[in-house]
């Protein structure tokens, strides 16, 4: 009886234990809710509405983990290419969906370009890439902000005054995107109860899903996870890794692309200076909290992961005013908790690592002992 | 022999400060130059090419200032002045990677240290400058703690101390953000006025230690002037800090002896080998967390001998703004991950804080466009990805 | 030969992309349109009075409802600009409903349309100008929403800020 | 049956050297299609290097060539990368699992290899993007699997296998591929149990019957006498025998493997020392060590005060770790006494403190501070364990390193062992390897031990190197008294060298003769317990 019970408990133990930052994640939001004390039809808008927004930028985490790259920041470098791609398109005036689908074709190029020199770069520091990831992040923003700063408007040709900065150059702190706003949100959008559901944009991210499953299933998929798992045998067995590599962030970037123009066209306007600025962290964090690891993530933990983790957001506020009356708090808070995840992950997967050499030689310990026992 | 190398490595700092004094404005540049260009035949080997540029570019802004109307010597005051200030903070990044920890991304931590310090110290009502040592008192039982915590944390994570780092080092200062607000802090002169609670992100520290250091023997050639009734020129326009330069020169020192001796040495082998250091007997566990603890220690130091040279107290996200720069700085002087020196730092802080007060002058003189901002950006991120990117020859 | 096909194919790809491209350029130029309800002076010596209250429909959205020197406005993506007017001529008139189409040239932003010449079929020259913004400055105060930023000034500092700009030296 | 003029493979007067020194000379053999070929030598006979020319791996590339012809159908051919050899019908399967480990057997077996599917995008981006067909993979590895002949769940991961179960994966892979003809199993029973080791042989023969010819590596003689048409002994690069497996034994293999002219390994009789009556320094009781690949099992050893212990043995066999588990590098248990007195485990400092030195074989992983000077190499230890070369300042609060000091020792030893450097401020990663290991040397002698441990000193050092090393060990042990435990795979070395030789075979002791005892000897104990 005592004896069945046992592994029973374990696995609980087990399965906790396999997944407690979700857990964790589910109680903070589950004391946090009722202090926050907002509605529930405008607690279930808000996380539709950043499902939508953020799911797409999300699931784009998802190549460069394949390939064994870790926790890329390599997709805010698609996000740069897709706000040089709707600037563009803003100052030409093309509004609408036509501009939604013309953002997203011209940021193609940007995100591709950006990506191989990313990949690149993390080739040459196998080993560290998501700290060197990090880094490129913030050196290929200096280059953006050379060029929308700088470049655009004196020597990339700017039309619209509207969206320059008043000295004849560079481009606002913010974009208007009002002509944009929303219009793939408003396609198709269904009203259930006061909740607005855009479901075109989640037949996006629904396509986006098939996407990544079907290209689990290709060769070049199967390359990915064989190069992410052990470099040196897909080397052995004929696999450019390298290529694969470059390959896997070009794809991330050029997604998150995309997944930049859905998070703004909802927004409505871009904040020039600091849109992709966080882009990464957040959607890191929140992959991490749908419980996935720097080695493995899966499309059910985006989604968890963007649902609990922007529930904590929208709420932590509230609760943090609830309880120290100060909602600076709350605000610091949910900060707090989304470098928290991160870096809690990163401990526990390194930690793992090291766990997992000692084990021979616990194993030989206990043979020794065993054969003593015998003897 | 080992006067030679004693030699070297004192000769930097106080050769530095002497020059400040001494030499007339217009040999100083040339002298600049030529400490620059001993450098640069060694860069071209060693160094590699990102270095080269930097060294050049400054080089470049030095020539172009008498043509674009900018005060030369004003520039040099604020380099030195700027130099005084950040110098420690950048020394405290030799501990760590001496040690094998890498790059210390998590200087955050470090900062957020003294700044309990500073915060306390104003709190328990010192003014003047008891409040400055009273700062650093307090701030020292905490480096050692955090830094202590710290140093274990990432001795369970070896290999992956500079992303964990990065983190930890915004966690940290996330969660101080919020106690800012909750702890029971009540001087007047830090809290905010209405409410009567919580920090406010600046925190003047007029009456309290501003200055204090760089107050100290400071040397300003026109007030010398004016009392000896001459003319110095353009000469007038220098001032020295000569404590803060003299605080950097005396920790820069003491750092420069441990290394010298036991401890330093094995700390030096657990960097450069970690197994082999082992194989020697060489707790290299303890090792590494004497280092971060070390460099805690000093990053809590520096930021406080910022805070005397900026005149304020900069709370919230503050601390982490002067990560990238230090990491940058040192790598610029020519350290790599796990390799760096006191003349490194002291390279690396002059070129660096050259840079940050150069181009923003010069480029707008010259053309009118203040891009000082982004090549910044670029130069700092672009030295860290170099230094990240480039292949760490030997053992790993 | 397997790889010429699929450079072809590429090309292909590529050649659709731009051609896609291409056409959202077309019909997703977007253009502002204003009404003027505004009597026409003098044009070649007549006069063309406004009416007393014009309706403006647009994809079936009342966008404006004018009087006499009034201005309107709708915005339309594409060229082929469509809208219903209701006018009421005089206090108390019937109105008169009237469906007019616009070609709106490609180039131009904001185009203002003096509703009587073009009521009366006046040629183009005598219902169209372009609008030329004034300069505001109260561009930034439109935001529609806000993205998920930490709701902290500067973000979080992630530029690597030096502090630089406001100290005191010397 | 053999009506085939020319047999599948033909190594004619292969010869290969590395940058000078001899490892292969004039390799002659002949291989003929389902046949299964035996070949066996002691570690460092050359089969490894003549199996890497006959793969086409990148060493030999690199290191300049070798001579002689490979012939496969009588055809001349040379390969230049592993996918050439591959091309041309070989498979290997090497000593190290080359397996992904998230992945079913299936997906291993046909790695790179995939059945496809082509589809709509592939043709635009091309066939990287073609999907595969499971259906297709699940039928080719099964084939496989009945191929090889002996079960192995084809769905199962990788990482939650028996060892024996990646070995066949590999197998499985070769397998796999249509054109295979010849077949290197390089020691493929060394991670297997008796069980499995014998579903392997019968594979073996189910291979061979099948038209398939196989190179088989082992040191488990009767496996080869089991399975194989013939037998190729190679020794110190030469083939010294290729006979059919029917008509040798065991004890003739042997023989042929470690024996060498008695001339030449004649041990003067002056030389040998013997030491019974002496002390019992170290003694090692019941250790095991957790040394990836030298795994210890179960050792026990007394090590006499004054004299020079070998240790040999096969390469894998757990030789090396004995000092690096006793001296705490690699996780360990069990019991060590040194001088009457326990010293603990898995703890270098207290290894170090009674005054055991090592010297690790691997020079520049453990040995060196690639980074720094010669000077700091060899004082380190002994400055942080003894306190030496160093100077005293505030009454001994601060530990001042005496750079003098470091740079007369420093000298000295560069004199005494011939160190070839341009100073001793010279960065060790700068040397050649016998310097290198002159300075690993220098380092523990530094120490003045009383107890030294010397793995591996003449791995990968030219001919006069060798000797100087050797003959410094010698003269250390003769003129300081210290006792000295070197571990080495060259038994002719140890025999100059050494008083008495420990064999150690599975991780255990297998047996300790005097250096003189015949070569024979020490072949049956190297293979007595081999796993």
């Amino acid at each position: 009886m005592k004896k069945k019970n046992i592994p029973a408990g374990k696995k609980a133990l087990e399965l906790v234990r396999g997944n407690a930052v979700p857990i964790m994640f589910v109680i903070i939001c589950a004391i946090f809710i009722p202090m926050a004390g907002f509605s529930p039809s405008y607690l279930l808008n808000e996380i539709i509405t950043r499902m939508g927004r953020n799911l797409f930028l999300v699931l784009c985490l998802l190549f460069p983990i394949m390939a064994g790259m870790g926790l890329n920041f390599a997709m805010t470098l698609g996000a740069m290419g897709a706000e040089i791609a709707v600037i563009l398109v803003a100052d030409w005036q093309i509004w609408g969906i036509p501009g939604v689908v013309l953002s997203m074709i011209l940021s193609i190029p940007f995100s591709a370009l950006l990506g191989f020199i990313c990949g690149t770069l993390q080739n040459m520091a196998k080993g560290r890439e998501m700290i060197t990831s990090y880094i490129i992040n913030f050196f290929i923003n200096g280059w953006y902000q050379l060029i929308v700063l700088y470049i655009m408007g004196s020597i990339i040709p700017i039309i619209h005054a509207s969206i320059m900065l008043p000295r004849g150059y560079g481009i606002r702190n913010t974009v208007s995107l009002l002509n944009m706003r929303q219009c793939l949100d408003d396609l198709l959008a269904v009203r259930i109860g006061g909740v607005k559901i855009p479901v075109f944009t989640f037949i996006l991210v629904g396509l986006m899903c098939l996407f990544i499953i079907w290209f689990r299933r290709t060769k070049l998929g199967q390359d990915m996870r064989a190069v992410g798992q052990d470099m040196d045998v897909a080397r052995d067995a004929g696999i450019n890794v390298d290529r694969t590599r470059i390959i896997s962030v070009v794809m991330s970037t050029v997604c998150a692309g995309f997944g930049m123009v859905i998070y703004l066209q909802n927004i409505g306007n871009l904040p020039t200076y600091t849109g992709h600025s966080q882009i990464g962290m957040f959607c890191i964090a929140a992959l991490l909290v749908g419980g996935a690891s720097v080695e493995k993530a899966s499309i059910g933990n985006a989604f968890l992961g963007v649902i609990l983790f922007h529930l904590m957001f929208i709420v932590a506020p509230g609760a943090g005013a609830f309880i120290t009356g100060d909602s600076m708090v709350g605000e610091y808070f949910r900060v707090f908790l989304s470098y928290g995840v991160i870096a809690l992950a990163l401990i526990m997967y390194e930690a793992k690592k090291r766990m997992a050499k000692s084990k021979a030689g616990r194993e030989l310990a206990e043979a020794q002992k065993e054969k003593e026992a015998a003897e | 022999m080992s006067n030679k190398k004693k030699d070297y490595n004192l000769n930097s700092p106080s050769k530095f400060t002497d020059e400040m004094k001494t030499i007339p404005p217009a040999r100083r540049l040339t002298a600049q130059e030529k400490t620059q260009m001993s450098p640069l035949q060694a860069m071209v080997a060693s160094y590699g090419l990102p270095r080269l540029l930097i060294t050049g570019f400054l080089l470049v802004l030095f020539i172009l200032t008498p043509f674009v109307d900018v005060d030369l010597v004003t520039q040099i005051t604020n380099i030195i002045n700027r130099f005084s200030w950040n110098a420690v903070l950048v020394l405290a990044m030799v501990p760590m990677i001496h040690s094998g920890c890498g790059l210390n991304f998590g200087l955050p931590l470090a900062i957020i240290c003294g700044l309990l310090g500073s915060t306390l110290s104003i709190q328990f009502g010192f003014t003047g400058p008891l409040s400055f040592v009273a700062a650093v008192v307090i701030a020292t039982p905490f480096a050692i703690l955090l830094g202590g915590g710290y140093g274990l944390l990432l001795n369970r994570i070896k290999g992956g101390e500079m992303m964990i780092a990065t983190y930890v080092g915004f966690s940290v200062m996330s969660f101080f953000c919020m106690m800012w607000l909750l702890l029971p802090y009540s001087a007047p002169t830090m809290v905010y006025g209405l409410s009567a609670s919580g920090l406010r992100p600046t925190i003047s520290l007029d009456g309290f230690y501003n200055q204090v250091l760089a107050g100290f023997l400071e040397i300003d050639f026109g007030e010398i002037a004016g009392k000896l009734g001459i003319s110095l020129g353009a000469l007038e326009k220098l001032v020295i800090p000569t404590g803060s330069l003299l605080v950097f020169v005396l920790l820069a020192f003491l750092m420069w002896a441990f290394l010298h001796t036991k401890t330093g040495t094995a700390m030096t082998a657990v960097g450069s080998n970690p197994t082999f250091a082992r194989a020697a007997g060489i707790n290299v566990d303890r090792t590494r967390m004497l280092s971060v603890i070390m460099s805690t220690w000093l990053g809590a130091i520096g930021i406080l001998i910022y805070q005397q040279g900026f005149g304020f107290i900069q709370l919230y996200n503050a601390p982490n703004n002067l990560t990238m720069p230090t990491v940058a700085a040192i790598l610029i002087g020519g350290a790599s991950v796990n390799k760096a020196s006191i003349s490194n730092v002291i390279i690396g802080t002059i070129l660096f804080q050259g840079i940050v007060t150069m181009t923003p002058t010069v480029m707008n003189s010259a053309i009118h466009m203040d891009m000082s901002e982004v090549i910044r950006i670029i130069v700092s991120q672009g030295m860290i990805l170099y230094a990240l990117t480039r292949k760490v020859k030997g053992s790993k | 030969m397997k790889s010429k096909r699929r450079i072809a194919f590429s090309l292909l790809l590529v050649l659709i992309l731009v051609g896609i491209a291409a056409c959202m350029m077309v019909i997703g130029r977007g253009h502002t349109v204003y009404f003027d309800n505004k009597t026409l002076e003098d044009y070649n010596g007549q006069e063309y009075k406004a009416a007393h209250k014009v309706v403006v429909t647009v994809k079936g959205e009342e966008v404006a409802k004018l009087g006499k020197r009034e201005r309107g406005m709708a915005v339309w993506i594409g060229q082929n600009f469509k809208m219903t007017l209701e006018v009421t001529q005089e206090k108390g008139d019937e109105p008169e409903v009237r469906t007019i189409s616009l070609k709106l040239p490609y180039s131009v932003d904001g185009i203002v349309v003096n509703l009587p010449a073009l009521l009366a079929g006046l040629p183009e020259d005598a219902w169209f100008s372009e609008f030329v913004p004034v300069e505001t400055e109260s561009v930034d105060e439109e935001v529609p929403g806000t993205g998920d930023e930490f709701g902290l000034d500067g973000g979080l500092g992630l530029e690597g800020d030096l502090g630089t700009g406001d100290i005191p030296v010397g | 049956m053999t009506t085939n003029t020319s047999p599948l493979l033909q190594m004619q007067n292969i010869k290969k050297d590395f940058f000078g020194n001899q490892v292969l000379t004039d390799i002659n053999f002949t291989l003929g299609e389902g046949e299964v070929l035996g070949l066996c030598g002691e570690n460092g006979a050359g089969k490894s290097t003549l199996m890497k020319i006959l793969f086409g791996m990148d060493v030999i590339r690199e290191t300049g060539g070798y001579g002689g012809d490979v012939l496969i159908n009588g055809q001349k051919v040379e390969f230049n990368t592993p996918f050439d050899a591959l091309k041309a019908g070989i498979g290997m399967v090497h000593q190290e699992f080359s397996l992904i480990p998230g992945f079913t057997a299936t997906e291993n077996i046909l790695l790179n290899r995939e059945p496809q599917k082509k589809n709509v995008v592939s043709e635009v981006f091309g066939e990287r993007l073609n999907t595969l067909d499971y259906k297709e993979m699940d039928r080719r590895s099964a084939e496989a699997i009945e191929k090889m002949g002996v079960e192995i769940d084809s769905k199962m991961v990788i990482s939650d296998m028996p060892v024996g179960h990646k070995q066949f994966t590999e197998i499985a892979r070769e397998l796999s591929k249509d054109q295979l003809k010849l077949l290197i199993l390089d020691e493929p029973t060394a991670v297997l149990t008796e069980k499995e080791a014998e579903a392997l042989l019968s594979s073996i023969r189910n291979m061979a019957a099948q038209g398939i010819s196989v190179i088989f590596i082992t040191h488990r003689l009767h496996e080869i006498l089991a399975v194989c048409d013939k037998v190729v002994v190679m020794r110190d690069g030469y083939v010294v025998k290729d006979v059919p497996a029917a008509e040798t034994s065991v004890e003739e293999i042997t023989r042929w493997m470690v024996g060498r002219d008695v001339q030449s390994a004649a041990v003067s009789a002056g030389e040998v020392r013997s030491h019974e009556d002496a002390k019992t320094i170290l003694s090692i009781k019941n250790l095991w060590v957790d040394m990836p690949g030298e795994t210890v099992r179960n050792v026990s050893l007394d090590v006499k005060e004054g004299e020079i212990l070998g240790i040999g043995g096969l390469a894998g066999q757990g030789k090396l770790g004995i000092p690096n588990g006793v001296m705490g590098l690699y996780e360990a248990g069990g019991r060590v006494e040194f001088d009457g007195k326990e010293i603990p485990l898995n703890n270098p400092r207290r290894c170090l403190d009674s005054s055991l030195a090592f010297v690790s074989e691997d020079r520049r992983g453990v040995g060196l501070l690639l980074d720094e000077s010669l000077e700091w190499n060899i004082a380190f230890p002994a400055m942080q364990i003894q306190n030496k070369f160093l100077k005293n300042l505030l009454g001994g609060v601060i530990k001042w390193r005496d750079e003098r000091a470091i740079h007369q020792v420093t000298q000295k030893y560069i004199d005494e062992l011939q160190i070839k450097c341009t100073s001793s401020k010279q960065k060790a990663k700068e040397l050649s390897g016998g310097n290198q290991q002159k300075v690993c040397l220098a380092k523990a002698f530094a120490l003045e031990p009383k107890f030294l441990f010397v793995s591996e000193p003449t791995r990968g050092i030219d001919v006069g190197a060798k000797a100087l090393v050797l003959d410094a060990l010698k003269r250390f042990n003769r003129d300081s008294g210290v006792t000295v435990v070197m571990i080495s795979s060259e038994l002719e070395e140890l025999r100059q060298t050494c008083d008495r030789i420990a064999i150690v075979s599975g991780g255990q002791v297998a047996g300790i003769l005097p250096a003189a005892a015949s070569s024979e000897e020490f072949g049956m104990l190297m293979i007595s317990k081999v796993v």
